[in-house]
C-alpha cells in the first residue's frame, strides 16, 4: 500500500517531494507493525492451546509425564520459531517501539510458561532474567529481511557477521503481568482437580495463589493501571479457590463423621482409589 | 506457603520499579526545564499577532530559547539508556511537538518555507534516525508542524488587521502545499489522524481570508500561478 | 425547488423511511407475541422443580405453545424480505435463546438427550442454513443450549429434595459432555463467552449434588462408565 | 465425551467461526484497497481549490480511480454470501461514502448536475435494489451527497478568490435545492440527521459568498429564476 | 396479551389467583401507557409539521396570511382531536401517572403553538393557563373508554353525566421545556431571513431570543436537570442569532461604504427591492 | 427588548417551583419520620437471623412502628393536593417499598401466608384503588413482596443454624408459590423486572437448603406433596 | 446487640451525620439567596447585548447586587469552622465564580480595567488570605475572569451589530492581555486549565471580529500599536 | 503587555502553583512511605488465611509497620497548614482506611474486640477531634472497620479449611453486630453507604459458613444464644 502510482502525474512541490518520503516511512513502520501483531497474535493462541493441553493433565488418567513432555517441546517450538521471527523484525530496534504489538503474545506465553513449570512441580519459578535466555538467539549473519537500509549500516553490520545476537526482549512489567493471569490458571486447575476427586491439587493450588496473592501485594504499582486490576483478579481466583478447599473440608469432615456412623464407608473408600479408577463420575 | 513462588521475585520486581521511578523523576526536572524555555520562545513568537515589526526581533530571541531547549535534550539523551528512548519517550514528546511547531513557525517568518525534519533535529541537537542515538520521529516532527498550521491561520486573520494584505496569500501557499503533502500518507486512526482533520479547518479559514482580501480587490496584485511561485520568494522581506 | 435535484427522490427516500418503521412494528408486534407463547412454556415447565409427575403432561403443554411460536416465526420470515434478516435479527434473537432452551428441556425430559439444531429448526419452522431460507445460527443455537444447563443444574438439586437420586448423576453426565465440548473452542469475547463461562458455575453445582449422593450411597448403584452409557436411555422412565 | 453430544457439533462450529475471521479479514483487505484507491481520487481532485484549468484532467483520472473501486466492490460482491450483506456492511459503508462524494463531485464538475443513486450504482457496479444483489441503499447514497455538498461550499470560496464568480451562483442553487429536498424529510436522529445539520452551514457560507458577489455586482449577469435555469448547462464550460 | 390462556390448565393456589388478578391490572396500566405514547407520537409529527409549515413563510413570497390561517385551522384539529384523545384515556386519572407517556407530544405541541403566535406578531406569548383552556374539554357522557370499572364508579358517573368537564393537564414545567424549544426555531427563522433578505425579520428574530434567554436566566431550576441543558441550547440559538445580525451589520455596512464610492449602487438596489421580487438567489 | 416575551411569564414559573419546593421539604420533613419508624421495625424484626423464641415478641414491637408510619402516611394524604399524587411519591415509594417488605415478613411469621395488597393498604392507612385517595399501587407492593423473599432466603439459612428444620421447608413453598405468580406478570424493563430476576437467586438458594436438610435426612417427616399441604399450617407454629 | 460493639459508637455518629446534614441545609439555603441575587446582577448586565446606552444604568443594579451577595458570604463565613472551609466550599465555589465574573465586567464596563482580585474580595466581604478568614482563593478568581473573556467576545460581536466599531477593538486588546497572562502560567490539567484552553477561542472569535471590521475599513481609525497604546485611555470613556 | 493587566498578578500566581504542586509532591512522598508500611503489615497479616499459629506473631509484627506508619501521620500534621487538612486529604485518606482496617483486625485476633476510634487514633499519633489538630474523622474509621468486615468474612471461610470450627461462629457475631449498628444508620448515598452495602454480602457468606458447619455437625457445640454470649469471652483465646 504504498503511493507510488501517483507519483507520475502530480508535479512536486519539494513538500511534496519530503512528503512521499515520510509517507514511506509511516508505512513502514505501520507495516512492521501489523506484521508483529500477527506473529503476536499466533503466539497467543499457539499458548492458549498449550494451556489447554496443560490442563488435560489428570492424575486419575495417569497422563502427566506424557503431556508435560509435549508441553515442553510445543513452548521451545514457539520460542524458537515464532519469537525469533518477531526478535528479527526488532533487530537493531528500541524494542519498546513495538511492545504493545507483541505484549499479549508475550504475556500468553508468560502465563503458559509459568503453568507449565507450576505442574512440573519445579522447585522454583522462573523470574524474567531466566525467560530471556530462550528468546536470545546467535544469528550467523545480517538478517535478510531488512532492505532498505543505509550503505553505512552495511558495512558496520559487515564487522560483525560473523556472529551476532538477537533477542525479543521481555520486560520485568510483561513478566509481572503475564504471571497474574497464571491466577487464573492455578484456580481453573483447583476446580478441575475437585471435579476428579484430586483434593492434594486443590490444596497444593490454593497454597500457591495465596503465596502468589501476597507476593503481588507487595508492589507498589506506580503509574501502571493494569497491575491493580490484575490483582483484584488474583484475589477473586484466589477467593475461588479457597472455597474449593473450605468445601472440601466441610464435606470432607461430614463424610469423616458419617464414616464413624459406619453408613458411608464405601463412599469413602471409592474417595481413597480415586487416583486408579475412573471416579464415580 | 507455597515453595515454588519466591517471595524474592515481587522483591526484585520492586526494585526494579523503584529504579525506574527514580529515573521519571529526573527526566520530569529536566523536561519542565525544556517546557519552560519553549513556552518563553512562544510568548516572544506571539507579537505576530500584534507587531509586525518586532517580528525579527523575535525570531532571534525565539531562537536562544531553541538553544536552551537543546541543552536540555542534550541531557535527556545522557540520561536514557540505549534503546529505551520509546519507554519514557511520553514524558517529553508533547513538548516536543511544541518545540517543532515553534521551530517551523521561526524558520517560515525567517526565510518563507518550510522548515525540513533534518533542520528541526539539528536545532534541537537530535538525530533523525533511531540507530544513531537520541532522535526526533517522524511522527512528532509532523505533529508540530500541524500545531503550526493551526497559528499561521490565526496569523492570517490578524495580518489583515494590521493591514498586511499580501502575508494571507503566502500562508495559503504555504498551508495548501503542507495540505497536499498530508493527504499523501496513509494515517492510522491516531492523534496524528485527529490533529490532521482539524488542518481541514485552518486550511478553510485561511481560504475565506485570502477570499475576502480577493473579492474586495485588495490583494497586492493579480498574478498568474506561476507568477505566484516566482513572486513566493520575494514576498518575506516584504511582510517582515 | 429547481431542475438540479428532483423532489421525486425525497419523497422516495421519506417513504422508504416509513416503510421501515412499519416494519420494525410489525415485526414487534409478532415477536411480543413469539414472547408471550415462550413465557407460557416456560410456566409450564417449571413444574420439574416441584412434582416431577406432572413433567410429562408439561411437556405436552410446552410442546403446544412451540407450535404457536412457530406460527409466529412463520409470520416473521414471511415479512421480513430474504436478504434482510442480519438488518433486523435483533429485535427477535434474545426470544430465540429462550425458547432454544425451553425446546432442549423439553426433548431432554422427553427422550433424555441433547436436541439437535436440526430438530430446534424444525419444532420453530426454520431452515438450518440461511441459504434455504430464515434460519436458526449455530450461535443462537448455541446460546440456548446454555441457558437450558444452568436450568438443569437447578433441576439436579430439586430432584435430590424429591427423591429421585439417579437424575442428578445423568444431568451431571450431560453438562459435563456440554463443558467439554465448549472447551474445545476458541471463543471471542462476546455474549456467547460470557454465557459459557456461567456454565463452569452450573458445571461445579452439579458435580458437587453428585459428590453428596456418592458419599452416602444413594446412588442408584454403582456402575462403570460404560455401564453408564448403557444405563442412560434407562433412566429416564425411572426417573419420570 | 459420552454419547450425550457430539463433539462433532463443536468442531462444526469452530469450523464456523474459523471462517468468519478469515472471511472477515479478507474484507478488510479489499476494504484497504477500494480506500486507497478513493483518497487516489481524492487528491485528484483537490485541485479545484487551487487550479481551475487542471479539473477536466482531474475529473479523468478520478473515474480511473473508480474504475478501480468498482473491482473492489466487485470482489465484495463475490466474497459475501447473498443474504449476508447487513451482517458485515459496516466494514465499508464509510469509505462507500466517500466514494459517493468523490462521484458526485466528479459528475458535478463535469456535467453541473446531480448524480442519481443509479448512475453512482453504476459506476460502483453495484445493484440500486438489494434484491438484484450487492446494493447500494439510499441511505449510504445521500451520506454521500451531503459530503459532497460540504466541498461545495469551500469550492465556492476558492472560485471567487481563482477569479471565477459565476461558479458560486450555481453551486448556491445546487446546494440549496439540496438543502429543500432534506427539510422534506422526517429524520430520525441518526448519523444522517447530523450530517444533514451540518449542511445547513454550508449553505449559510456559500449564500454569503453569492451576497459578496451579489453586493459588488460581479455577478456575471443579472437574471430572473427562469433566466437561471436556462443558463445552468452553459455554466459548467464558462467556469472550466 | 394477557394471562387467560393458562387459566385452565393450572391449579391455582390463592397466591397465584391474587397474581392473576396483578397481572391484569399491570397490562392494563402498561396497554394505556402505550395507547398514549402513540397519540403523543402523532401530535410531535403534526406539531412538527406545522412549524415546517410555518416555516415557509417568506415576505417575498407574500404567503404570510395564508401560511398562519393553515397553521391556526391544523392547531385548532390537534387540539380537538388528538389532545381529547389523552383526555378521555386520563379521565378520573391523576395526570401526573402518565406525564412522561405524553409529555412530547405536549412539549412540541407548545413550541409549535408559540412559535405560530411568534410570527403572527401576538403582542403577547400565551402562558400555561391560557393555553389550558385549549385542552380543556365538555363531554356529555362518561366516556365509553373505560368498561372495567367497578359499579360504585358507575353510579357516581351516573350522577354527573349530563355534562363533565375533562382536560388534558399543561403543566407549567412542561410549558416552559417547550417553550425553550421555541429559541431554536427563532434561530432557524433567524437564518433563513438571513437568505431571503428579509433583514427586519433577523433583528427581531434576535431580539426575541435575547429577551427569551434572559428570561430563563430568571430561573433557579431546582432539581429539574433538563432545564439547565434547554438553557445551554438557548444561548447558542442566541449567540447564532446574534452572529447573523453582525453579519448583516458588517457586510451592510461595506455595502454602504461601497455605496458612497459609487461602485455598487446597483447591489444595495437591489437589496431595497427584495421584498418585491424573487431576490438575486 | 422584544415585547412579545413578558418576563412576568418566567417571574410567575419560578414562583410555581418555589411552591412546590416548599412543599417538597415538607414531605421529605414526614417522609424522614417514616423512615425512621420503618427503620426501627426492621431492627426488631432482625432477631429471625439469631432467635427465634424473640419472634412474636419482635411482631409486636414492628406492630408498632407500623402504626407510627400509617400516622406519617396520613400527614402526606393530607398535604398532597388530590390527584397530584405521581407528582411527589418518589419521594417516598423507596420507603414504601420496605415497608411493605417489613409488613409481609410480619405477617408471615405471625400467621405462616402472603400479605394482601389490601391488608397492607389497611396497615398503612392507604387505599387500594387511586380514585378513592392516597393509595398503594400494585407496582410497590410487588417491590415490597420481592423484598421479603430475599430476606426470607437468609432466615431460612439462619434457621438451620439454630437448628429449625421445617422453617426452611415452609419458606421453600412459600417463596416458589411467590415465584409461580411472578412469572404471570408481564413486566417492562423497569425496577420491578430487575428485582424479580433476583429472585431467582433467592429461590435457588432456599432449594438448596432444603436439599442439604433432604439428603442429610434432618427433614421433619418424609411427607408427600399433598400432605405437605395439610400440614403447612401447623408448621408455623410449630416454628415461632 | 451483644459486647463486641458498643451502640453508643452508633447513635454518636448518627448524631455527626445529623449534625453535618444540617449545616448543609443551612448553606445551601445560603447560598440558593446569593445565587439569586447574582441572577439578578446577571440578568441586568445582558444588556451590554443590546442597549448601549443603558449601560451606566446596569452597572449600578448590579452593584446594588453584589450588596446582597456581600451578605450572604458574610453569613456563610459565620456558619462555617475554620478549619473546615475546604471541606464545604464547592457548595459556593461554582457561584462565585460567576459573581467574580459579573463583577469584573461591572469594573470593566464602568472603568475599562481588570477588576484586581483584592478589588473583588472588598465587594464581596472577603478576605484575600485564607489566614485572615473566609477568603477568595486566587484560582476562584481567575475563574470568574476567564468566565467574563468569553460574555466579552460576545460583546465585541454585539457592539458591533449596535453600531460601536470602537469597542471591539479595545476588548481585543483587553483579552488579548489576559490570554498573554495566562500563558505564562504552567496550569495542572484541571479546570482552571480546561477554562483557559477555552479563552482560546474567545481571543480567536474577538480577533474575526477586529478583522471583519479592518478589512472593510469600518475601524475608527488606523493606528500602529504606539498610537494603539496611547490611545488606550481615551476610549473607555468614548465607548460607554 | 499592556496597561490592562499587571504581570505580577501572573508571577504571583505561578508562584502559588509551585508552591502548591511543592507541597503536594511532598505530601505523596510521605503518604508513599506509610502506603509501604500498611502494605507491609497487610503482608504479615496474610498469614491467617494459611497458618493459624504464625498469628500471634504476625500481630506483633503488624504493630511495628503500624508504628512507622505512626511517624509518617506526623510527619504529614507538620506539614500540612492548620486550615487546609480537607484542601489535601484526599491523597491519603485512601491509604488511611486501610491502616484502620489492618489494626481493626490485629486488635480482633490479639483480644477478640472491635477497636475504637480512640485507640486507632492512639496508634496512628492522630487527634480525635479536629479541633486538636491532624485527626481522624469517624467516617474515615468506620470506612476501615468495613473493609476489616470484608476480611473477617474471608478468614472465617479459610479458618474451616483449616480445621478451627469455632471462630466463624465468633466472627458471625462479631460481624453481625457491626451489621446491627450500621442498620440504626441513615447514610448518605457516599462511599461509605455502598462499603456498607458490602458488609450485607460479607454478613450473608459469613452465616452461610455457620450454616454449613452446623448443617454437618460440626460446631464446637449446640448452644442457646444465652450460652453463646456467657462463652464469647472465652473464644478467643481458645481460636488464638
Ligand atoms: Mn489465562
Ligand atoms: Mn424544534
Amino acid at each position: 500500500s504504498t503511493n507510488s502510482r501517483q507519483e507520475e502525474d502530480v508535479v512536486d512541490t519539494p513538500v511534496m517531494a519530503a512528503f512521499r518520503e515520510y509517507a514511506k516511512e509511516l508505512d513502514d513502520k505501520h507495516d512492521r507493525y501489523e506484521r508483529i501483531v500477527k506473529m503476536s497474535r499466533d503466539i497467543t493462541i499457539e499458548s492458549k492451546r498449550i494451556i489447554f493441553l496443560l490442563h488435560t493433565i489428570e492424575t486419575r488418567r495417569n497422563n502427566r509425564e506424557k503431556v508435560l513432555e509435549d508441553a515442553e517441546k510445543r513452548l521451545r517450538a514457539v520460542c524458537e520459531t515464532n519469537f525469533l521471527l518477531i526478535a528479527r523484525e526488532l533487530e537493531d530496534l528500541d524494542q519498546n517501539q513495538y511492545l504493545r504489538a507483541f505484549s499479549p503474545g508475550l504475556q500468553e506465553f508468560i502465563e503458559a510458561y509459568s503453568y507449565f513449570e507450576y505442574l512440573k512441580d519445579s522447585s522454583k519459578l522462573s523470574d524474567w532474567d531466566d525467560l530471556q535466555q530462550f528468546l536470545t538467539y546467535n544469528i550467523d549473519k545480517p538478517s535478510s529481511t531488512k532492505e532498505n537500509e543505509t550503505k553505512e549500516e552495511k558495512s558496520l553490520q559487515e564487522q560483525t557477521v560473523a556472529k551476532k545476537q538477537i533477542v525479543c526482549t521481555i520486560k520485568p512489567v510483561e513478566f509481572i503481568l503475564g504471571l497474574a493471569d497464571l491466577g487464573g490458571e492455578i484456580m481453573r486447575r483447583c476446580i478441575n482437580s475437585l471435579g476428579s476427586g484430586d483434593i492434594d491439587s486443590c490444596f497444593q493450588a490454593c497454597r500457591t495463589l495465596q503465596t502468589l496473592y501476597a507476593g503481588y501485594l507487595r508492589i507498589r504499582p506506580v503509574g501502571n493501571r493494569e497491575i491493580p486490576r490484575k490483582i483484584t483478579t488474583l484475589r477473586q481466583s484466589t477467593l475461588k479457590a479457597e472455597n474449593v478447599c473450605y468445601n472440601i473440608k466441610v464435606r470432607g469432615g461430614e463424610a469423616a463423621s458419617w464414616d464413624t456412623l459406619d453408613t458411608a464407608g464405601f463412599a469413602m473408600d471409592k474417595i481413597a482409589h480415586d487416583d486408579e479408577d475412573e471416579g464415580f463420575y | 506457603m507455597s515453595t515454588f513462588i519466591h517471595q524474592e521475585l515481587f522483591l526484585k520486581f520492586q526494585q526494579h520499579l523503584d529504579n525506574e521511578l527514580e529515573l521519571k523523576e529526573k527526566i520530569r526536572a529536566i523536561v519542565r526545564e525544556i517546557e519552560q524555555n519553549s513556552k518563553e520562545a512562544a510568548i516572544h513568537l506571539q507579537v505576530i499577532h500584534s507587531n509586525i515589526e518586532k517580528v525579527p526581533q523575535a525570531c532571534l530571541e525565539a531562537r536562544k530559547c531553541f538553544d536552551k531547549c537543546r541543552e536540555g535534550y542534550k541531557q535527556l539523551a545522557e540520561l536514557i539508556p540505549p534503546k529505551q528512548y520509546y519507554k519514557y519517550c511520553d514524558q517529553w514528546l508533547y513538548n516536543t511537538h511544541r518545540v517543532v511547531f515553534l521551530i517551523g513557525l521561526t524558520i517560515y517568518l525567517e526565510a518563507g518555507f518550510l522548515v525540513s525534519r533534518e533542520t528541526v533535529a539539528e536545532i534541537l541537537g537530535l538525530k533523525v534516525s533511531q540507530s544513531e542515538g537520541f532522535h526526533l520521529d517522524i511522527e512528532d516532527y509532523l505533529m508540530g508542524i500541524l500545531q503550526m498550521a493551526s497559528e499561521l491561520s490565526r496569523f492570517a486573520t490578524n495580518a489583515v488587521t494590521l493591514g498586511d494584505y499580501s502575508r494571507p496569500l503566502n500562508i495559503s501557499r504555504f498551508v495548501s502545499d503542507l495540505n497536499s503533502g498530508f493527504r499523501l500518507l496513509n494515517l492510522k486512526n491516531d492523534s496524528l489522524r485527529k490533529r490532521f482533520d482539524a488542518l481541514k479547518y485552518d486550511v478553510k479559514r485561511i481560504e475565506e481570508v485570502v477570499y475576502d482580501i480577493s473579492i474586495r480587490g485588495l490583494a497586492p496584485q493579480v498574478q498568474t500561478q506561476a507568477q505566484a511561485d516566482e513572486a513566493e520568494q520575494a514576498t518575506d522581506s516584504t511582510a517582515a
